[in-house]
């Protein structure tokens, strides 16, 4: 018999399909919607020490194959979260993982200290949104910029530590490098590509703050190797993510590499994209008599 | 996924379509809808014309990839209707105008016949206004006490906010701005129904967000419809 | 009476509109099936030094709005191609753009020499081809290596030098800070992003060279941002290139600062594309009552 | 751009479909098919299984987007063809076998037809291998002089290449390759009509390349056919 369990740095995980933070809130929405108990674990909204009432004007733009998005990390604060939403999320049986973005050092590590407190699996440190004129997108570019907060939330966090990284990176493979080496339990990649829409008819930037984040199937070909080329480099365990929208995407990135996927925009094609995707690949392993995903992981 | 029942043009880009579905379904509502697999990624939200317990009638303006592709569904085709989704309009008596710009007129065929069921003795007028063709005058006359089209015109010219108790509104954001304006010192309390682009349809994403006086609200699951003063009171 | 002319580091176009390398041959296949000469230029194949047979197995595969290819650079070389296509392709009323690629720095340079003899309009430096394992790619990736290529070319060309970047470089606004210092006359910009496709049933990467080069409409959100970028940055003119499959798409890239446009993989979508994006800019100006692409070049 | 005339389900996954197109393509030659707008990118290469002077019949099978979508066209209904594109089957006479694979049959209806017209003293006999339903045998007699259809086995093994001056083939590589040792000591000149995955179509991008004796070959403009000692006689 096939088991699609998987462990990720010593949390199982009942399947490897997550989903990724910023496309299902906290699990409430899509819970109401679908059996979300049948995936493997699901990723929180982006938070934020204080809350945030995120970016003005147009928010969500269509591209081929691919969205762009804008939110700038409203949420509500991990206060309010800890208080309105934890609970309800830590009764499901899911793997929790909490997304913390922010704006400076000190409102990571604060966001990050506060959390210590409350029952969470991982802390998916979000050094790459791209959104936050002044914030995330700075960390994530430069290896020696990131290794900064790396470490001190590192040395802060009692939880499971996965640094979510941004394909914008210089050299993603140093950076995921440099996560292990200060002690990162888990590399979550890839966040969303800096890109660029313009309204031609206002001959104005689409956005009000002109760049935003490319996702969904149009950027499946780059964040699968970006998956491959840091799975080769190092040994802690990879959430994959970028695009995928079928099993066999799922499949891709857990050849090339990952542990566990995340899905995100292939929710907003199909609320229960995670479902089918959960589903297809047990039926895939079946089908091809494969017990463990280990057998495949990484063999590219 | 439902099947199609019928699409039929009535202009040049207004189509009326129906399709099977299951629903108990409240005026002012929406589905998101979708007519192909993966491309274009996001789902079309349209709101409810009409409805009975087995099926959904759309009415929508073809703009853009997504629209044109419903303009192709002939009978008997799939479509996948996810919802319905969001609030509705608010179940009120009395005077009340619906006054829609465009295809803003959507919402409120089933608006009127819902309120003149929930209380025959209230005053349904509707207001249509257009750029080019007047549609669907007939329909809206079976349903509405006074139907008053406007062709080319501004349609809130035609509107006397001090004869109604409510105006439920749903169109371009400068007519309802208008509208609330004219309606602000007035007896008549304003809804508008909000018109913001998204992506989940189902509150998970928070692209849609309106700044409403309450805070951020989301188009998709809090509204589409507001309070005009939530949204426009604070500009 | 709107003008669809452009100037090009003193070379006058009269459209903006380029057919890329790589997707047009020398242009006589398309010359067979349109009137190319309607276009403002050409970039050829990409020449090396000495033939290449380039690839061997698949060599593209579509994704979701995109195509990877891997041909590795396959071309008659510039002798050949001096000899056999170079007086043809002069004999067009077409701006001539002769794309140079290479394994190490002796060959471009060596081919580039060779090309001095010859009537040719510019040089397109190709440092960023990712389908060359010892080649092209690791050029284009860091500005200091970059920077050495550059200068020697530029030291030995005696024509015009555009340098053609890629997406996938750490730095791309440094690297094309560090093109202008050096002197080169403009910049092409994007080549095609380092990518992987699996084929699960094999379980093997698709490309013999496991990584390919992905292009099309995909790519063109994060083509636009990078020319957006660059075009702030530097002062040369841009050949603006990376999905662009409308003439709406060739206007954000003018409106991001591109003064020529490329078109590459939408050639594909349909073999005139290119002259389909020409007239669209001519109707766009008429109707806008823009008389030269001056006055909305880069108002983003 | 053409108009489809009619388009057939003849098996669970094979498709006979004729479009409008003024022509005056040859044996062996394909066309770039399009049914969509930019999504997929590729336009798909499909032979010509036969033609008159304003028409062209396609003989395709559904394995994957493209091809799903064509079976989804009606009578009237747009497709774009490029072409014809690619070199022709030679002009031969004498003893002639044309042995398909598949889809790989699509070709050797107009080819038997031509080689017939061309020279009606040649003897075309077809061969047609299928996996488990055999098609269109009918058709095929009433272009040759015999027809040998095998269904489940290889139908390379009722092949006495002795018996014929030429073998044409077509389909997948391990039969063309397997019919190319057959024939190899035999008098029977062999040519292989080759299916690598296209982009442009018409010679412009190198994403076709084959190597062959005579160096590298573009599968869509040197050929799709190549004479079998060129491409398997390297190996
Ligand atoms: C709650 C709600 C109810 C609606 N009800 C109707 C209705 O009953 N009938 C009708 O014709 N239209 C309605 N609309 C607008 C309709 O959703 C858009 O016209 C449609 O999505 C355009 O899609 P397209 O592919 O044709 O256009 P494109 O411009 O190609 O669409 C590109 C993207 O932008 C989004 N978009 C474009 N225009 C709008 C818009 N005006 N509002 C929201 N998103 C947009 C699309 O959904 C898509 O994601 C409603 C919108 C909302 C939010
Ligand atoms: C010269 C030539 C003639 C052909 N004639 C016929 C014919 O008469 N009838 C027929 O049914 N098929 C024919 N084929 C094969 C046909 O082109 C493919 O089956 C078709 O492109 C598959 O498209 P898809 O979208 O359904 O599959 P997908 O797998 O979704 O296609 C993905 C991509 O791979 C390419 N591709 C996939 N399979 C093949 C293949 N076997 N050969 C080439 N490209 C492929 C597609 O063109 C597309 O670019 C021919 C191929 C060539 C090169
Ligand atoms: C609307 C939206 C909001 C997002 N918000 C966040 C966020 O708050 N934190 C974060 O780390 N990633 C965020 N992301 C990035 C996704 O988690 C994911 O990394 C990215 O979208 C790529 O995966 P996909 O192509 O499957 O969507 C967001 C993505 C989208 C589309
Ligand atoms: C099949 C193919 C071959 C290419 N060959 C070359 C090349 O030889 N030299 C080069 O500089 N770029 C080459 N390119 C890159 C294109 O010129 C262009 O930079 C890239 O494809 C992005 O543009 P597009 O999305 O419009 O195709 C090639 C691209 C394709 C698709
Ligand atoms: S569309 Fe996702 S929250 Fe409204
Ligand atoms: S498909 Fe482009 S050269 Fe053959």
């Amino acid at each position: 018999m096939s088991n699609t369990k998987v462990d990720f740095a010593g949390v199982a995980f009942k399947n490897p399909v997550v989903l990724a933070s910023g496309t299902c809130g906290f699990g409430r929405e899509f819970g109401g919607i679908f059996d979300i108990e049948k995936l493997g674990g699901i990723s929180s909204k982006g938070l934020t020490l204080c809350a945030r009432d995120g970016n003005e004007g147009i928010r969500i733009w269509e591209t081929p194959s691919g969205i762009m998005n804008s939110v700038g990390m409203e949420n509500p604060g991990v206060h309010s979260f800890a208080e309105q939403d934890l609970e309800w999320i830590n009764s499901l049986n899911l793997v929790n993982i909490v997304n913390v973005g922010g704006h400076c050092c000190e409102d990571y590590l604060e966001a990050v200290e506060y959390l210590n407190q409350f029952l969470v699996d991982f802390i998916e440190l979000n050094i790459s949104c791209p959104n936050v004129k002044s914030g995330g997108m700075n960390f994530g570019i430069k290896t020696e910029v990131a290794r900064e907060i790396v470490r001190e939330v590192r040395k802060l966090c009692k939880h499971r530590l996965t640094i979510k990284l941004s394909p914008n990176a210089e050299d993603i493979v140093s950076l995921a490098e440099m996560c292990e080496a200060e002690g990162a339990d888990g590399i979550s990649m890839v966040n969303t590509f800096l890109a660029l829409a313009i309204d031609i008819k206002k001959k104005k930037p689409v956005f009000n703050n002109v760049y935003a984040g490319l996702s969904g199937p149009a950027i499946k070909p780059v964040a699968l190797r970006m998956v491959n080329q840091v799975a080769k480099r190092v040994r802690i365990p990879i959430m994959g993510m970028g695009g995928i929208a079928s099993w066999m995407d799922a499949i891709e990135f857990i050849m090339a590499g990952a542990t566990v996927i995340q899905v995100g925009t292939a929710s907003f094609i199909k609320p229960d994209m995670g479902l089918a995707i959960a589903e297809g690949i047990r039926n895939y392993m079946e089908s091809n008599k494969i017990y463990d995903l280990k057998e495949i992981r990484g063999i590219i | 996924m439902g099947k199609i029942i019928w699409n039929r043009q009535l202009s040049k880009d207004f189509f009326l379509m129906k399709a099977e579905e299951k629903n108990n379904a409240e005026m002012g509502q929406f589905y998101m809808l979708r007519a192909w697999d993966k491309f274009p990624v996001l789902s079309r939200p349209i709101s409810i014309f009409d409805r009975d317990e087995e099926s959904v009638v759309f009415l929508y303006k073809a703009i853009g990839e997504g629209t044109e592709r419903f303009t192709k569904l002939k009978e008997g085709d799939e479509i996948t209707l996810e919802g319905p989704h969001g609030n509705t309009f608010p179940k009120i008596e009395g005077r009340i105008a619906l006054v829609g710009g465009g295809v803003g007129i959507a919402p409120f065929y089933l608006t009127a016949k819902t309120l003149k069921e929930y209380n025959p003795g209230s005053v349904v007028d509707v207001y249509l206004g257009f750029s080019d063709t007047a549609l669907l005058e007939k329909e809206y006359k079976e349903v509405a006490d006074e139907v008053h089209i406007n062709v080319g015109g501004y349609i809130i010219e035609d509107i006397d906010p001090n004869r109604y108790d409510y105006v439920l509104t749903c169109g371009p954001m400068i007519m309802m701005r208008l509208l609330y304006q004219k309606c602000k010192d007035t007896r008549a309390g304003i809804y508008v129904s909000m018109e913001n682009r998204l992506a989940c349809g189902v509150g998970a994403c928070l692209v849609c967000t309106c700044k409403t006086s309450g805070g951020n609200k989301k188009v998709c699951k809090d509204g589409p419809v507001f309070p005009g003063e939530e949204v426009f009171g604070i500009e």
